[in-house]
C-alpha cells in the first residue's frame, strides 16, 4: 500500500524516490570517510584532518573514556543505582568527533545521549548521572562549560540552539574574524527527532536569520524501534536542501572525518555563513536505554555489521598500525578507565538524595507565598510523623 | 484465583484485550502512535497486535505528536476511528494544538457534520521512578476543553470495557491509563459482563462519616485509606470518578449530603487541578450538608521534581488521611 | 547582521544561498507558464494544457465569478453586514486552476481565502459568508461536495489532509487504475505556512506513508506583512526535495499552467506515486484581510508590476485575440457576475443569526447533562428578561 | 482631561509606552512575534519601536509560534529578555509544548543556575466580532503550570506599569491583554508615579455587601454591574485580581469575611476556570463567614460560538449581578 511505483511523471522527476536504511547501503557515496574500519586512512576532495597523531591519540582515549562511562553506567542502571541510562555505545566517535572541534567559547545544546559531548566539554561524568539516578534533572551549571542540560522533550533544544546563536549575533561574536572571539552553536538531536515540528521550525527560523548553528544529527538509524525509514525516505542530510542551507553526511564511526566535517561547520557559522546540517551516519549499538528490549524490533545481522565498523577499533588499528601508540598507551588508557569507572561507580552511590523539601525551590525566582505556605505545611506534616515514631 | 468463565489479567492486559476486542469487532478501529507496532508500545499495551492486523491497521508513526494526532483528524474525517498512544503524559504537548483546537471543535464548527470519534490513551501519573517528562498528570487541561471528553480508568477489568466504550464513543475521547498500575494489581475479568456506562462515577466503598473522591491511580490509594481509617473506627465511602469530563457528580452529592465531608484527591498538582473544580460544584451543590471545605489532596504546586523525592511529592494514603481528619475536625 | 557573505567552503557548496522574494524576481526560470501575461500561449518541456478553448472559456467565466465573489464580500464588510473578509484578489487563476483539476471523488482542505476552490467543488458562494459574517463557522457540508471547511489554524489541515489520504490508501482508491475510483487529496496553504511545524510535519507524514496528497502554496509573496524571505531564503517549491518527492513551482497567475500542474500532480497522487508540492507564485492584490492596511508594509510599486500579471487580463486578452469569445460572450459573464453579486448581497443580508441556545448544541454528539444544565438555565434567564420587558 | 503631568491614553497605547520605556531602559529587552515589525502588530501595540530600536530588538518572526517562542528560550538562556507577542490567544497552542515544558521549567530543571526572562503576551478574551480562535481566554491553563507566572490588566495605566513589571521580572510571565479593551477607554497616566507591585490584587470599589472578583476585561463589566447595583441600594465591592498566578488572596479574603458573598466573573468557560479555584481557596479560608457558596460567572462550557451570539455566551453586567443576586438570596 505504501509501496512506490517507479516511473517517471515529466515535469516531477523520477517517481522511483531513494528508499535509504540500514539494512540497504552502508551510507552511500556521500558518506564522508577519512578512517576506514579497517583503520586505513582515505582522502576525501573536500574535508581533510588537519590535526596530527597526538590528536588521534587524545580522540582514542576520550572514545575509550567515555565509552567506559557508558558501561560503567549501564552496568549501575543494572544494580539498581540509576533509574534508567540512555547507552551511547557505538556513537563514540560521532560525540567525539563533534565534541572537540568545539571551541571554549561554543555552545552545545544536548539531547538525553551525549555523554561524550559532555565529556569533551569538561564536564564531570559524575554530574551526568543525577538525571538518571533521580537525584536531581541536570546538576551542571550550563555556564561553567557552554553545555546546555540534557533535554528530553525530542528536539525542543533545536529551536533554543538557533535562539541562542541568534544572541550570538546579537552581541557581535559572529563574523568579526578573531578566532577567540567568534562563537558558533551546535544542536544536538537524532533521526527520529527530524520528525518534530519544533526541529523543521528551527531549519527554518536558522535559515531565515543566518544563525550560527551547527545541526548535529545522530542518524543511529533507530528511534526506539521505529527505523530510519518511517521518517525519511531519503538521506536525511539532505533535508537541509528544503531550507536553503548545506547538509552533509559524514561517517559517524570515523571520528577523524566528523571531526573534520563538524570543524569546517562550526567554522562557516562562527564566520557569519549560517547555518550547517551535519548527518553523522552512525549505529546505536545497544538499547535504546536500559528498559528497551531491541531484540524486539530489530535483527541480530544488523548489529553484527555494525560491531565491523566499531569507532574505536579503527582508531586502535590506526594507531597500532602505524606505531602511534605502543601497548603501554592502551594499558595506560585502559588503567584510566578503569579509575574513572571506579569513581563513578563509588560517586555515584555516594549521590545524595535530595531534600523534599528542596522540591519547593527554582520553581520562581524567589519563592512565593503560596508555595512557601506549602512548604512550610509540608515541614509541618513530615514532623508530624517524626513526633509519631 | 479466576473463577469459571473468568481471567486474572493485569491492567496492561485488559487493555490489550480492550484494543484487540474493538479492532475485532469493528474494521474502522486503527491504532496509531510511536512505537506501538513491532514493539507492542513501550508500555507493551499493543502487543501483538500489528502482527495479527497488520501495518495498516496498527500504524507505527514518525516521531511527531502533531503529526500522530493531526493526520488522525484526517482519518476520522474519513470515516475510521483511530486510537491514539502517546508514548508519556509529558509528550502530550506538541499535539495541544491539533487537540484543543482541531480534535475538540470540529463537530461544533461543522454543526455536527462532521464527527470526530478519536481515542487519545495517555499514560499518566506518576511513581515509577522516571526521569522529566514522564510522570505527568495533565487531566485538568483537557477537562477544561469543552469538545473532549476525558475518563480515567483505575482497574483492569473497567481498563477493559472502557477502552472499547471510549472506541465506541463518537465523541473525543482522552483516555488515561494509570501507568504505575499496568502491571501492578491483577482482578478478574469476566467478558461477559456488563458494563456499566462509561460516563459514570462509582462508589467503590460505600461510608458514612466522609466521602473520597478519587480517579485513576489515586483510587487505590483511597481504598487503602478507607482501610486504615476503618481500623480507627472512621467510615469512608470512596467514589471513582472514572470520567473527568463530563463529571458525573449526581453520586457524589448523594454522598456528601450523607457525610457532610468530601476530600477529593489526585496525583496532578492542587492548583486548578480537577480538584478545584469538583470542590466549587459539590460547595455550590451541597452548601448546607457541608459541615467542612471540600479539602483537597494533590501533588504540590511545583514542576514534578526528581524521582527520588516523587513519593513526597504526590498524594498518598497517609496524606488522604491527613486531610479526612483535618475535614473531620474542621 | 543576518546578511549572507559569498563565498565556497568546500565540501557545502556555495556560502551564497539564492535569496528569493517578489521584490527580486518574477518566479525565475524554474516558473512553469503556459500564458503569458499578454495573454500568448507558450510550450513548456514537461507540462502542457491539453484541454480545448471551451475549457478556457470556462476558466475565463470562474475567475470573474469568483473575483465577482470577493469584491462582493469585501463590499459586504465595508457595508458591516461581514465582520471580516478575507480576499482572494490576484489569486484567482491559481484557485480556478488548482479547483477545475479536481475530480469530484478527490477531497479538498482549504484555509480560510479558497474562495475559488470552494466555487470549483461547487460550494454555494453564500454558504461561505456565514463564517465571515460570525452566524456559523462553516455551514457547508464537507460530504456533499468533498470540500473541508476552513481552517483559521495556520498549517493545521495540512495533517488533515495527509491523514485523510492515508484513509484514502486503506480505502483502497489509490492506484487501481480506475479513472473513477481513484482518488487524491489536496491541501491548500499559504507561504506564511510552510513554516509552521505541522505543516511540515505533514510532508514527513506524506513522505512516509506515500500518501496521495497534493500540497498546494499559494505563495502570494506576503503572510500579512511579513514577506516570503522571512520564511524562506530559496524558493519554497524547492523545499519539497528536502522532504523526498517533488516540488515544482507554477505561475500562479497563469490558469492553464495551474491546471497543468496540479492536475498532474494529481494524477501521481492518484496512481499511487506520493506526494508533491506544488508553488503557485501569485500575489496578493488586496489586503491580508478586511482589517488589513498594506500601505503599512509594501511598495505600491510591487502592487502596480503585479497588476500587469493579473490572472484575469491575460484570459481575456487570449480569448479576444483568438477570436474565441466575442462581446456577447463577455457581457452574458458579465451580467452573471452582476446576477451574483446580487443574490449574495441579498443572501447575505437574510442569513440569520443563530440562536443564542444553538450553542450548546454538537459540543457532543449528544448534549451532556451538564449541558443540558447550562442550556436550561439560560433559558430560563433569557425568560426572565422577557419577562421584565 | 489629563491633568498637568499626565497624558489620557488607551491601553494600547499604555502598553506601547511600557514596551518603548523598557526598551530604553534596558538594550537586552527585545520585541518578537508576527507581524510586531513594521507593521506593529495587528494590534498596533509595538507600533514604531522597529523604527526605533532597529530590526535586531524589534523581530519578524518567521510564521510558527513554537519556533517563537522556542528560540525566545535560547535568546534569554543568552542573556536576553524576550518579550513575545502571540498574534491572537487562539494561535499560542502551536507553543504550548515550549511553554509548559521548556519555559516553565527551567529554572527547576537547573536549580535556579537558568533564568527564564521572559514575557509572553496575549491578547486575550472576546467581544470583538471575530472569527473562530480569536477570542479564546486560555489562562487556566497557564496558571495550572507550575513555574509560569501570569497576570492580566485591565485599564490603560496598568497596562502601562505592569507590562514594564513583567519584563523586569527574572520569572517568565504570561501576560494577557484584554484586546477588547485595546483602543476603549482612556485613562490618565502619570509617569511618575510609583505603581503597585506586579503581583498584587486590587480593591476597585469598596463595597459592604458582597464581593465581586474580576480580571481583564470582566473588571469593567464588574464596575459597571457595582454601579448598577448600587442604584438599587446594594453595595459591591470589586477586586481587580491582577494577578492569577501566584493568586493575591489576602485581600480577597479580608473582603469576603467583611460581606459573606462572593462572585468570581471571567470570560473563559465555567468549567475549570480561574473560577474553580478561587472558589475553591475562599470556601477553604473562610468557610463560616459564607453566606453562600461562592458563585461563578463565566462562558458557557462550550468551544466560543460564532460571533453574532457571541454577547450571549459571553458572562456581562447582568450575569453578574444575576449571581450578586442569587448569592444574597441564598
Ligand atoms: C516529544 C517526545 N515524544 C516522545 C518521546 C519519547 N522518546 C524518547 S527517545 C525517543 C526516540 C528518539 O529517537 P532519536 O531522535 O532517533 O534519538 P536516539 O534516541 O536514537 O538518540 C522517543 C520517541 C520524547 N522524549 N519526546
Ligand atoms: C497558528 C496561527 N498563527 C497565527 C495566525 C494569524 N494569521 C492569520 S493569516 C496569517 C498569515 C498567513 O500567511 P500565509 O500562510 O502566507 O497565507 P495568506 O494569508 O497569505 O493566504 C496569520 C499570521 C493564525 N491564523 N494561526
Ligand atoms: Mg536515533
Ligand atoms: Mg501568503
Amino acid at each position: 500500500m505504501s509501496t512506490q511505483s517507479s516511473g517517471e511523471t515529466p515535469g516531477f522527476g523520477p517517481d522511483l524516490v531513494e528508499v535509504f536504511g540500514p539494512s540497504q547501503q552502508d551510507g552511500g557515496p556521500e558518506l564522508v570517510q577519512l578512517l576506514t574500519p579497517e583503520g586505513e586512512r582515505v582522502e576525501h576532495p573536500d574535508f581533510s584532518f588537519d590535526l596530527g597523531d597526538d590528536a588521534i591519540l587524545g580522540f582514542y582515549r576520550d572514545m575509550v573514556l567515555t565509552r567506559r562511562i557508558d558501561t560503567e553506567a549501564t552496568a549501575l542502571q543494572r544494580h539498581g543505582e540509576l533509574g534508567i541510562w540512555a547507552q551511547l555505545l557505538g556513537q563514540e566517535a560521532a560525540q567525539i568527533g563533534a565534541g572537540r572541534s568545539l571551541r571554549p567559547q561554543d555552545f552545545v545544546f544536548p539531547t538525553y545521549r551525549e555523554h561524550g559531548v559532555a565529556w569533551c566539554k569538561g564536564v564531570d561524568p559524575l554530574d551526568l548521572l543525577g538525571l538518571f539516578r533521580g537525584v536531581d534533572q541536570g546538576s551542571w551549571d550550563p555556564a561553567d562549560n557552554n553545555f546546555g542540560l540534557y533535554t528530553i522533550v525530542i528536539g525542543a533544544q533545536t529551536l533554543h540552539a538557533t535562539g541562542y546563536a541568534m544572541g550570538l549575533q546579537r552581541d557581535g561574536v559572529v563574523g568579526t574574524g578573531d578566532p577567540d572571539r567568534d562563537a558558533a552553536v551546535i544542536a544536538h538531536f537524532g533521526d527520529g527527532a527530524s520528525s518534530q515540528g519544533d526541529v523543521n521550525e528551527s531549519f527554518i527560523f536558522a535559515a531565515s536569520y543566518n544563525a550560527p548553528v551547527v545541526f548535529f544529527c545522530q542518524n543511529n538509524q533507530w528511534a526506539i524501534s521505529e527505523p530510519i525509514e518511517r521518517q525519511t525516505r531519503i538521506p536525511l542530510y539532505q533535508r537541509a536542501l528544503g531550507f536553503g542551507f548545506p547538509g552533509v553526511r559524514v561517517d559517524g564511526n570515523d571520528v577523524l572525518a566528523t571531526y573534520a566535517v563538524t570543524q569546517a561547520a562550526l567554522q562557516r557559522a562562527r564566520d557569519g555563513q549560517g547555518p550547517t546540517l551535519v548527518e553523522a551516519y552512525t549505529y546505536r549499538m545497544g538499547a535504546h536505554t536500559t528498559t528497551d528490549d531491541p531484540t524486539r524490533y530489530r535483527l541480530s545481522d544488523d548489529l553484527e555489521r555494525w560491531k565491523l565498523k566499531d569507532p574505536i577499533a579503527r582508531v586502535k588499528a590506526y594507531l597500532r598500525r602505524n606505531g602511534v601508540a605502543d601497548d603501554s598507551f592502551f594499558a595506560d588508557v585502559q588503567q584510566e578507565a578503569d579509575d574513572l569507572g571506579h569513581r563513578l561507580r563509588e560517586g555515584c552511590k555516594a549521590l545524595p538524595d535530595p531534600q523534599p523539601l528542596s522540591m519547593f525551590d527554582h520553581v520562581y525566582s524567589e519563592m512565593t507565598e503560596e508555595l512557601v505556605a506549602q512548604r512550610d505545611g509540608f515541614a509541618a506534616y513530615l514532623e508530624s510523623f517524626e513526633g509519631a515514631h | 484465583m479466576a473463577t469459571q468463565g473468568t481471567q486474572r489479567i493485569t491492567l496492561a492486559k485488559g487493555l490489550n484485550m480492550g484494543l484487540r476486542k474493538a479492532m475485532e469487532d469493528d474494521p474502522k478501529v486503527l491504532l496509531m502512535g510511536e512505537d506501538v507496532g513491532k514493539l507492542g508500545g513501550v508500555f507493551r499495551i499493543t502487543d501483538g497486535l500489528q502482527k495479527d492486523f497488520g501495518e495498516d491497521r496498527v500504524i507505527d508513526s514518525p516521531l511527531a505528536e502533531s503529526g500522530i494526532v493531526g493526520t488522525a483528524v484526517g482519518l476520522a474525517l474519513r470515516g475510521y476511528r483511530p486510537v491514539v498512544e502517546i508514548q508519556f503524559d509529558g509528550f502530550v504537548y506538541p499535539a495541544y494544538d491539533q487537540i484543543v483546537c482541531q480534535v475538540a471543535k470540529i463537530q461544533f464548527r461543522s454543526q455536527g457534520k462532521l464527527k470526530m470519534p478519536m481515542v487519545i490513551r495517555i499514560p499518566f501519573g506518576g511513581g515509577i521512578g522516571a526521569v522529566e517528562h514522564h510522570s505527568e498528570s495533565p487531566e485538568a487541561q483537557f477537562a477544561h476543553t469543552p469538545g473532549l471528553k476525558v475518563v480515567a480508568c483505575s482497574n483492569p477489568v473497567d481498563g477493559y470495557w472502557m477502552i472499547q466504550q471510549a472506541i465506541a464513543s463518537d465523541d473525543p475521547v482522552i483516555f488515561l491509563e494509570p501507568k504505575r498500575q499496568y502491571h501492578a494489581d491483577k482482578a478478574d475479568l469476566d467478558e461477559s459482563a456488563t458494563p456499566e456506562p462509561l460516563f459514570t462515577s462509582r462508589v467503590v466503598r460505600a461510608g458514612t462519616d466522609a466521602t473520597v473522591l478519587a480517579y485513576g491511580p489515586m483510587v487505590k490509594s483511597a481504598l487503602a485509606a478507607a482501610e486504615a481509617a476503618a481500623t480507627e473506627g472512621k467510615s469512608l465511602e470512596v467514589i471513582d470518578l472514572r470520567t473527568l469530563s463530563p463529571l458525573d457528580m449526581a453520586p457524589v452529592y448523594e454522598s456528601v449530603r450523607r457525610t457532610g465531608h468530601a476530600v477529593v484527591a489526585h496525583e496532578a498538582h492542587v492548583n486548578l487541578g480537577m480538584g478545584a473544580e469538583i470542590a466549587s460544584r459539590i460547595t455550590e451543590q451541597c452548601f448546607y450538608s457541608l459541615e467542612a471545605p471540600v479539602l483537597r489532596v494533590g501533588a504540590f504546586d511545583t514542576p514534578y521534581p526528581p524521582s527520588r523525592i516523587e513519593e513526597d511529592y504526590l498524594p498518598d494514603l497517609d496524606r488522604i488521611l491527613d486531610a479526612v481528619d483535618r475535614s473531620l475536625e474542621f
